[in-house]
């Protein structure tokens, strides 16, 4: 690579987010003493349009062939920025970025001067990582026009509805024997006589009838290999009497939608499984459901209550030990509901709701002003009311912050609004798909607030409750989005990854097979060529690039593009003299 | 494959164009304004994740600008709509910018040269812009646009000097309005909200008292674009506040403006707090609330970071009336904490009220019948759990606060399925 | 003499450790700047060449940071890591380094305070050691 | 060319194997001795460092090195030929980098003194005298002992090398080629290892192709625990086999004799710290998930880690030896 | 720490509170705007918020230890306020009615103010009593001139004083009870010393009673005030009047006659004072022109309208009276007895009227809890 080296470095101020702290004019004149180092510039967005066009306009006009670009981190920008270097016809993988926000401005903001000395400091080592860059082509690969999803809750069968009207093959995979999820368990629903049922039937309907859906039940996905464009699934479907069959799907695309659990008090939280006049939120909806245990009669521990007590946040905001600290979200709006719908039947019964805080969030609020109307008394607590059996009630007694005195009320029966927590099977899900999952133990999103339905896996999609709690309308509308996700990859025939992967030089390579022994993907199969000799052979298809064989090869022969052994140690070196 | 027309350029509409171009569906995005943004644009930070705004917006709005299968109709609006789903007939006024955009880089030369003095809409009317002007720095498209109304030469027929000092010679004085007829196949509206008026709650002085802020103007203040460059300082005296107080439901759970809760004022002010905190280490922020609605993912333990890590006092009240004192400009918020009945008479430097959110409903489509607003004032979704974002008429999507008061991740969410489910139209039509 | 600032070489995995440092970030949470990050994309990626080269540089420390095991963005990088920087460290003891001045850590995308702590700790130990470039060349 | 090339051999700290294993040569020695002029070697010929020093510079062609640089005298005596010479070859593992002696850089300079000079059972030196130079009262001349360096360099820390020749000692085709090579003068990039493989050991290993598909093992074994079995890989017995990471070109000697190889033909091209290189290999394919069994196979199985991964290449590794306390 | 005794919900005080005209006691969501938007939350420590509150759960003992209510002179600056429109004005007015039932240890107040017709019959009952008494009782009917005091002199005497003995003894008893309830639930058990119970007796009820000046603080608080103090002073005079002349004067010294022209003044202009500070309230409860009189209860209509008549009737005997005309001078005093009694009657002790005395000692008890407070630091 005889062609001359020159780096163009631009230094972003970021408003004040970087240049409230790393005194950027002296990082970039430092810069310019950088070996091929041809420009150093400042900007206060390199992201924005303008930021970009500077880059691009310097390609052109000071020929660079690096670029180098020290703001936030890579895990922001740097598709934006190999986007840019696309555009200006240069290689987008002959580029680096300094992360001087995160790892830098925003975490040394007392000691102005060290940051700014690290910050040139981290310059200089992706000045030394640059020199070294080689052009990669990104590797294109099929795409298989089916998707995969996995649970068979209202999400899932949102997200199956729209893509088989969108034309592509669904295999939808429900581990139990019926579909709907816990949507069928709500009763009537909020503003309408519609129930969880009627919802599930209306998509089910749908789905049945379009020759695209491809639908099982009592089947559980085992295994999942290959990636974006093309999975390759294993799923077991049991047949009864221990029975089952495996089954082989090729998909483009993976939706998890694989719903969540009500949460379970402990026995005894709130003298739950203790008296038989307490119940969950859950099974109540289920009581008042015409296929439920009563036929829609209302009744808990044997008779119709008189009176009613809800308890809130029952297995949230650490209210009890065995809580959990998040909000579950639907809880308050689901029991005002239920309320309502309650005393529209029962006129006569007394509602007491012993909440935390009030979160009918949105057009939600009229539910807690009609329950006000309703004379539903509220109490508010801190701490977690006692529920205490009597003999003939339950006595329920807080301390209510509103007017600072504890009540106790005698009620008939006790309603513990549970809230959501992760499906039992998320950890077992997320273990064959690699993907992450957050401190609440619900799938973690690339981005919360930008890209919050998709894993940071490629090709694999997160819809509905998987990733935290939300209501059944936005469950849906998330299956809906997610399914928009899938779209975006199988309605392609090729798709792009990553070049970031390991390489053979086999002038070195003396078949040792340590490198195969290694990979996680079988993606490195030791060839016998016709001379005999062993050579190690990489399927750039399977290898994701995690260069684990690279440094493990123990002639240098394996490389990882983008991480080659020289690039990374310039920048240990870098890191301590510049040179 | 028919195109599909999306109305507003806010996160919400950015992303339903992304998502449907990405499926290879033709998209025409239409913007009102000068640039796309939305109110996303004018948010310094985001929560809970304390992004920098403008940093995870700006590369979706560059994406939009260089996506091959999306066309950006800016500074135009949507002027009648008709026919049935799969084939509407959509007509829209680009209104004239007289710059011709092909030509303008975004230099920046004019609006130095202009000498007419505007308040600036984008932030908030807080400090002043030029007659030309470009909306932001991360604008897309940047270009320049000129506003008829204070431009001297449409006022009075004189100046012309942007033109003289415009480099590219980009100004065209006789720019008329264009008519674009589109025929395409669903239309999916994002138009977005604006902050109701604090006014009609006149006791909290909003507009007679100079250092009450609305959350979006406070918000301007935090931000390094905005118009003190990310100063925290009083309109009274340009000092920094000490003590500044958060009065949330400001129009919102409100029997006399607005009914329903406007969902994302809670974690705004949270946020806010923070940042005040961040830019003043020693400012103390009080948070007056109801209820706090941290309903969100990571919503609970930011609220709970406020207070245990970053000191943000929080008092569940609702203040009755803020009276100022003449001579410090100081407020005087009068409030009882409801979990110690004690009332109270508090002196703050500042105060923030968090407004409630008014839907913006294109009058164009609502007077089609295409959208019908509900009882709130919001785009009605009369099958919510069949079809969450289908307007009225099927074919229509309504997203974001157009729909109902929400946050970014479920605009973003909104966008995602109408663009599933405009796509359909789209490859039937 | 200048108060001894030690330099620490961190090589940190792209979707977990480097993911929590910039969480770190965003939270404004603040550490000491003695730390220089170089980004992998999996921890199992780091060559113990690599950590040589630190010290023969004139490292004060070196850390190799990771997913937690199960974790891991390709299935189980992580724990060949396990393996080599174990063995790596029994023979840095060898070759005179302080174990203080060597850790391997598993630091998911959400443990921000983790990583805070982590380097916290290891400043104050570094600099209980003093520097390690003066000590490399043998001169008496 | 009229005169025959002149070569100079000379050993340094060396246990003299690459001495003779000139004359393992054999008969081709007499083709050699032909086809050159030696002008300088110590261990057979008597010429005087006096005479080397009378040669005009670059007149001697080849300089074949071996020996790590220990003393103050090997400092001097390299850098005369390297003045003298036109091509210098660190001739065999200790000169290339550093050797088995190179190990003592494990000890401080007094440790290994105080070692050999007064802590041998068989030395008696109650005065603990240390050999330096003296004056010799009867020959009234200043007798030099030459100082012993702190460390034991690889001849390129002291020189400027030309070229390496790999092997404990070389082998005698490894030693044939390379002088072919010199004498041919179609020479590799300077600074290249000459007469050896360009490929790891395994290339040559007769046990490759037996080798299973996914190369994992268990646990170490130590040579002494079992028998190997000689028609299968020893690596993939648990054996902790150098050859993945040792230069081929030695016709895997050692393994035909059924032991692991140990590493003397030193690293490949792309390596730039053996030991490392060699724990990574063996530490990614010992299967194991947890940290403590890890530690004890090391201690159990391995026990002299620096010593069995660094054998023949410590002062060439980067931190060149033990880092001591100041 | 608050005693741990928890407080029982009842369910019938929510209903007899909205019976009592709490309308829009179920909208309210307990932001706390009433109390901050009460004039008068600067100058005594007191949660209204609260009070409706303890009205939503049925909080009987919190209701009747509640001195809040009777803080309240209902200027409306609260329901203008609420932001769920749950009119706290109207509440507190129901407040009031249900501690003046509750103090009442009789239980007459209760079916007083809870029935309508049972209001009506003992009013009618009492004036057709009255009217009986003073026929059966009636003194010489002297036709030429005017004797009034021979006409009724022996039974207005005796009556007033067992009619003011006997009210003044319930009202007492009553302004004891309503001590026990507003200190019972103070959460502190120190004591006070006696000395400060007078020393706050002497600072607070005299002023408070005759000025009830913190009515003046509220909203356009001057309308308001000065008609109440119309009616207040006309209501004293009278008061004052009547006792010198029908009670003390004829037992002390019955030889002792007043000045007649100077009575005869006083004693009009008080009614004229009467009738035009009772029309005011009627036509504005007619006309619900302010949030005051948006609501009027029963009880509200019987108290003002029989204040009216009483004054009316009261009016004319005077105007009879000196006119020289006897015969009417008598028939309208013996209907302004008709009016008189009932009111006194029923109204003071049981019904609207015993706020003259409870709004005081309702300021005078919430200091004192106020001292508690300060002193104990609970």
């Amino acid at each position: 690579m005889s062609e001359e080296i020159r780096i163009g470095v631009y230094v972003c101020h970021c408003g004040l987010n970087i240049a409230g702290v790393v005194n950027v004019k002296e990082v970039v004149e430092y810069a310019k003493t950088l070996p091929n180092v041809v420009v150093a510039k400042d900007y206060v967005f390199m992201c924005s349009a303008p930021g970009q066009a500077m880059i691009k306009e310097d390609i052109k006009e000071h020929k660079l062939n690096r670029v180098v670009v020290a703001a936030c981190s890579p895990a922001m920008h740097e598709p934006t920025f190999r986007g840019v270097l696309g555009d200006a016809g240069l290689n987008p993988y002959l580029f680096e970025m300094a992360n001087i926000r995160e790892h830098c401005s925003w975490v040394h903001p007392d000691d102005k001067e060290a940051a700014t000395e690290k910050a040139k400091e981290l310059v200089r080592m992706a000045v030394a990582k640059a020199r070294l860059l080689e052009p990669l082509e990104k590797i294109k690969s099929a795409v298989r026009p089916a998707v995969l999803v996995i649970g068979g809750g209202v999400a899932g069968l949102r997200a199956t509805l729209d893509l088989v009207e969108r034309g592509f093959d669904v295999y939808l995979v429900e581990k139990r024997s019926v579909l709907g999820g816990n949507a069928v368990k709500l009763g009537e629903l909020a503003y309408t006589t519609l129930t969880g049922k009627d919802v599930v039937n209306s998509l089910v309907e749908k789905i049945k009838a379009n020759p695209k859906a491809h639908i099982f039940l009592n089947s559980e996905v085992e295994k999942v290999d290959g990636s974006i464009g093309d999975f390759r699934v294993t799923v077991t479907r049991r047949l009864g009497e221990g029975k089952e069959e495996k089954i082989e799907l090729n998909v483009g695309a993976i939706i998890v939608a694989i719903g969540y659990d009500p949460y379970e008090p402990a026995i005894g939280e709130y003298g739950y499984k203790t008296t038989d006049k307490v119940v969950t939120l859950f099974q109540l909806m289920d009581i008042l459901s015409e296929e439920g245990p009563t036929k829609g009669e209302l009744l808990i521990g044997g008779i119709r209550p008189k009176s009613l007590a809800f308890i809130l946040c029952v297995g949230s905001l650490s209210t009890t030990p065995n809580a959990k600290p998040y909000c579950s979200r639907m809880c308050c709006s689901a029991s005002l509901k239920t309320i309502l719908k309650i005393k529209e039947k029962y006129p006569d019964i007394d509602v007491y709701v012993f909440y935390k805080d009030m979160r009918t969030y949105g057009k939600e609020e009229d539910l807690y002003w009609k329950a006000i109307e309703n004379e539903v008394k509220f109490i508010r607590f801190d701490e977690a009311p006692s529920v205490k059996p009597r003999d003939k009630f339950v006595e329920v007694e807080a301390f209510d912050t509103t007017i600072q005195e504890r009540i106790a009320i005698p009620v008939d029966a006790v309603v513990l609004a549970n809230g959501m927590v992760p499906a039992t099977d998320t950890e077992k899900i997320r273990i064959m798909l690699k993907i992450g999952c957050g401190a609440d133990g619900f799938l973690k999103e690339a981005h919360l607030k930008l890209r919050p339905v998709e894993a940071l896996t490629d090709g694999i999609f997160l819809a509905g409750v998987a990733t935290g709690p939300k209501n059944i309308i936005e469950s849906i509308a998330s299956g809906s989005a997610a399914a928009a996700k899938a779209a975006t990859i199988v309605t392609k025939e090729e798709i792009e990854v990553e070049p970031l992967i390991a390489r053979v030089n086999e002038d070195m390579c003396s078949g040792c097979g340590i490198c195969a022994a290694l990979c996680p993907y079988e993606a490195i199969t030791i060839e016998v060529k016709e001379d005999g000799k062993r050579i190690s052979k990489v399927n750039s298809m399977l290898c994701k690039g995690c260069g684990t064989c690279a440094a493990a090869c123990p002639s240098g022969a394996m490389q990882q593009s983008g991480f080659k052994d020289n690039q990374v140690m310039a920048q240990v070196v870098a890191t301590f003299r510049g040179e | 494959m028919k195109p599909v027309v999306v109305v507003g350029g806010g996160i919400a509409g950015i992303q339903a164009a992304l998502d449907l171009a990405d499926q290879g569906v033709k998209v025409y995005l239409v913007e009102k304004s000068p640039s796309i943004g939305g109110r996303m644009a004018q948010l310094d930070k985001t929560f809970p994740t304390l992004d920098c705004s403008s940093c995870i917006l700006t590369p979706k709005m560059v994406a939009v600008d260089r996506h091959e299968n999306i066309e950006l109709l800016t500074y135009a609006e949507v002027k009648e709509v008709v026919g049935e789903p799969g084939n509407f007939k959509v007509k829209i006024l680009k209104k004239p910018r007289y710059v011709d955009v092909d030509k303008c880089t975004g230099c920046g030369q004019c609006v130095m040269k202009c000498p007419v003095k505007v308040p600036n809409e984008f932030n908030l009317g807080m400090d002043m812009r030029k007659a030309i002007y470009i909306p932001f720095p991360q604008a897309v498209p940047l270009k320049a646009t000129i506003d008829p109304e204070h431009c001297l030469y449409f006022t009075k027929g004189v100046c012309r000097v942007c033109e003289r000092f415009c480099p590219p010679k980009a100004i065209n004085f006789n720019q008329k309005p264009e008519e674009i007829e589109l025929n395409v196949a669903a239309i999916i509206v994002a138009t977005g909200f604006s902050l109701d008026d604090a006014r009609k709650r006149g006791e909290y002085g909003y507009g007679k008292y100079p250092n009450v802020y609305t959350n979006l103007e406070f918000e301007r203040l935090l931000s390094s674009t905005g118009p003190t460059k990310g100063e925290i300082v009083r309109r009274s005296d340009g000092r920094h506040p000490k003590k500044i107080a958060f009065i949330q439901c400001v129009c919102s759970r409100d029997e006399l403006t607005n009914k329903y809760c406007s969902a994302i004022c809670c974690m705004a002010s949270t946020k806010e707090a923070i940042l005040a905190k961040e830019h003043l280490p020693d400012v103390e922020c009080t948070i007056f609330f109801m209820d706090v609605r941290a309903f969100g993912k990571g919503y609970q333990e930011f609220f709970e970071r406020a207070k245990q890590e970053f000191g943000v006092r929080f008092v569940r009240a609702r203040p009755a009336k803020i009276e100022e004192d003449p001579k410090t400009r100081n407020l005087i918020v009068y409030y009882e904490d409801t979990e110690t009945s004690r009332f109270t008479k508090e002196e703050f430097d500042m105060v923030v009220l968090a407004v409630a959110l008014r839907p913006i409903l294109p009058e164009s489509l609502v007077k089609s019948g295409l959208i019908q607003p509900d009882n709130y004032g919001f785009a009605d979704v009369p099958e919510m759990y069949i079809e969450p974002v289908r307007a009225s008429k099927p074919g229509i999507f309504v997203i974001g606060v157009l729909q109902s008061p929400k946050d970014i991740p479920d605009s973003v969410i909104q966008a995602g399925a109408a663009a599933m489910r405009a796509a359909i139209y789209a490859i039937s039509g | 003499m200048a108060e001894f600032k030690p330099k620490i070489v961190v090589f940190a995995c792209n979707w977990c450790t480097y993911a929590a440092l910039d969480l770190a970030g965003t939270s404004r949470m603040k550490y000491p700047a003695n730390f220089r990050v170089i980004k992998v994309m999996c921890s199992g990626r780091v060559d113990p060449q690599f950590v040589l080269e630190a010290f023969k540089q004139g490292a004060d420390g070196v850390i190799v940071a990771g997913c937690h095991p199960g974790d891991c963005h390709y299935v189980n990088g992580n724990m060949k890591t396990l393996r080599r920087m174990t063995m790596l460290k029994k023979m840095l003891e060898e070759m005179g380094i302080e174990k203080e001045r060597f850790r391997l850590e598993w630091i998911s995308a959400a443990e921000a305070t983790k990583w805070v702590q982590v380097a916290n700790e290891m400043v104050e130990q570094v600099k209980a050691l003093g520097p390690l470039k003066p000590r490399l060349e043998v001169k008496e | 060319m009229s005169e025959k090339p002149k070569i100079a051999l000379y050993w340094c700290a060396s246990c003299g194997g690459c001495e003779e294993a000139v004359l393992d040569l054999a008969e081709k020695v007499l083709d050699l001795v032909n086809a050159v002029d030696i002008v300088f070697w110590p261990v057979a010929v008597d010429f005087k460092i006096e005479d080397v020093e009378k040669l005009p510079d670059k007149s001697i062609t080849a300089s074949l090195i071996n020996g790590g640089i220990r003393l103050t005298e090997h400092e001097k005596v390299v850098k005369l030929l390297r003045q003298k010479s036109q091509y210098v070859i660190a001739y065999g593992a200790c000169s290339a980098w550093g050797g088995i002696p190179g190990l003592a850089n494990l000890y401080k300079r007094e440790e290994l003194l105080s070692r050999a000079y007064f802590e041998v059972p068989t030395v008696v030196n109650e005065e603990k005298v240390l050999p330096r130079t003296y004056k010799d009262e009867e020959l009234g001349i200043e007798v030099e002992v030459p100082e012993v360096l702190p460390r034991l360099l690889p001849l390129d820390r002291v020189i400027e090398v030309d070229y390496y020749v790999p092997g404990c000692p070389p082998t005698p085709d490894v030693t044939w080629n390379a002088i072919q090579a010199l004498l041919s003068g179609n020479l590799p990039p300077k600074g290249s290892v000459i007469g050896a493989s360009s490929k790891a050991l395994c290339d040559e290993c007769p046990l490759n192709e037996t080798k299973p598909d996914k190369l994992l093992i268990k646990e170490f074994k130590r040579i002494t625990e079992f028998t190997p079995d000689p028609e299968k890989c020893l690596l993939a017995q648990g054996l902790p086999c150098l050859g993945p990471v040792t230069r081929g070109g030695c016709g895997a000697l050692c393994i035909k004799a059924n032991m692991p190889c140990t590493g003397c033909f030193g690293m490949l091209d792309n390596v730039s710290d053996y030991g490392a290189k060699a724990l990574s290999f063996l530490a990614s394919i010992l299967d194991v998930e947890d940290e403590k069994e890890v530690e004890r196979q090391v201690k159990e199985k391995i026990a002299d880690l620096v010593g069995r991964l660094y054998r023949y290449t410590l002062p060439s590794s980067k931190l060149g030896g033990k880092v001591f306390k100041r | 720490m608050s005693r741990t005794v928890a407080l029982l919900l009842k369910g019938e005080v929510s209903s007899i509170l909205k019976s009592l005209g709490a309308r829009n006691l179920y909208k309210c969501y307990q932001c706390g705007t009433c109390t901050a938007a009460c004039p008068l939350s600067e100058e005594v420590t007191a949660s209204f918020r609260k009070a409706v509150k303890y009205a939503q759960l049925g909080l009987e003992e919190k209701i009747a230890a509640d001195p809040a209510p009777w803080l309240c002179y209902a200027c409306g600056e609260c329901s203008e306020m609420c932001p769920k429109d749950a009119k706290p004005t109207e509440i507190l007015a129901a407040l009031r009615r249900y501690s003046i039932i509750k103090y009442d240890w009789t239980g007459f107040s209760k079916r007083f103010y809870l029935s309508k017709t049972f209001e009506l019959m003992s009013i009618a009952i009492l004036s057709i009593l009255t009217a009986l008494i003073v026929y059966l009782f009636k003194g010489p009917v002297i036709t030429e001139r005017v004797d009034l005091s021979a006409f009724a002199q022996p039974t207005v005497a005796i009556a007033n004083i067992i009619v003011f003995g006997v009210l003044s003894l319930i009202l007492l008893i009553n302004i004891y009870r309503m001590y026990k309830f507003t200190t019972s639930q103070s959460s502190s058990s120190g004591k006070l010393p006696v000395s400060t119970y007078i020393a706050e007796f002497i600072k607070i009820i005299p002023y408070h009673f005759l000025t009830q000046r913190l009515m003046a603080r509220c909203r356009d608080g001057k309308y308001y005030y000065t008609i109440h103090l119309l009616l207040f002073y006309g209501y004293a005079v009278i008061f004052v009047h009547h006792i010198l002349r029908h009670m003390l004067l004829p037992l002390i010294s019955p030889t002792l006659h007043l000045n007649e022209v100077a009575s005869s003044i006083v004693g009009i202009s008080a009614f004229v004072a009467l009738i035009l500070g009772s029309s005011l309230a009627i036509y504005g409860r007619i006309k619900k022109s302010t949030i005051i009189w948006e609501y009027s209860h029963p009880t509200d209509w019987v108290f003002i309208t029989l204040l009216w008549l009483t004054s009316i009737t009261g009016l004319l005997t005077d105007i009879f009276k000196y006119s020289g005309l006897p015969l009417p001078t008598y028939v309208t005093f013996t209907v302004h007895l008709m009016f008189v009694v009932p009111l006194l009657v029923l109204e003071v002790p049981f019904a609207k009227w015993s706020h003259l005395a409870y709004r005081p000692f309702a300021l005078y008890f919430n200091r004192l809890n106020e001292i508690k407070q300060l002193r104990y630091k609970t």
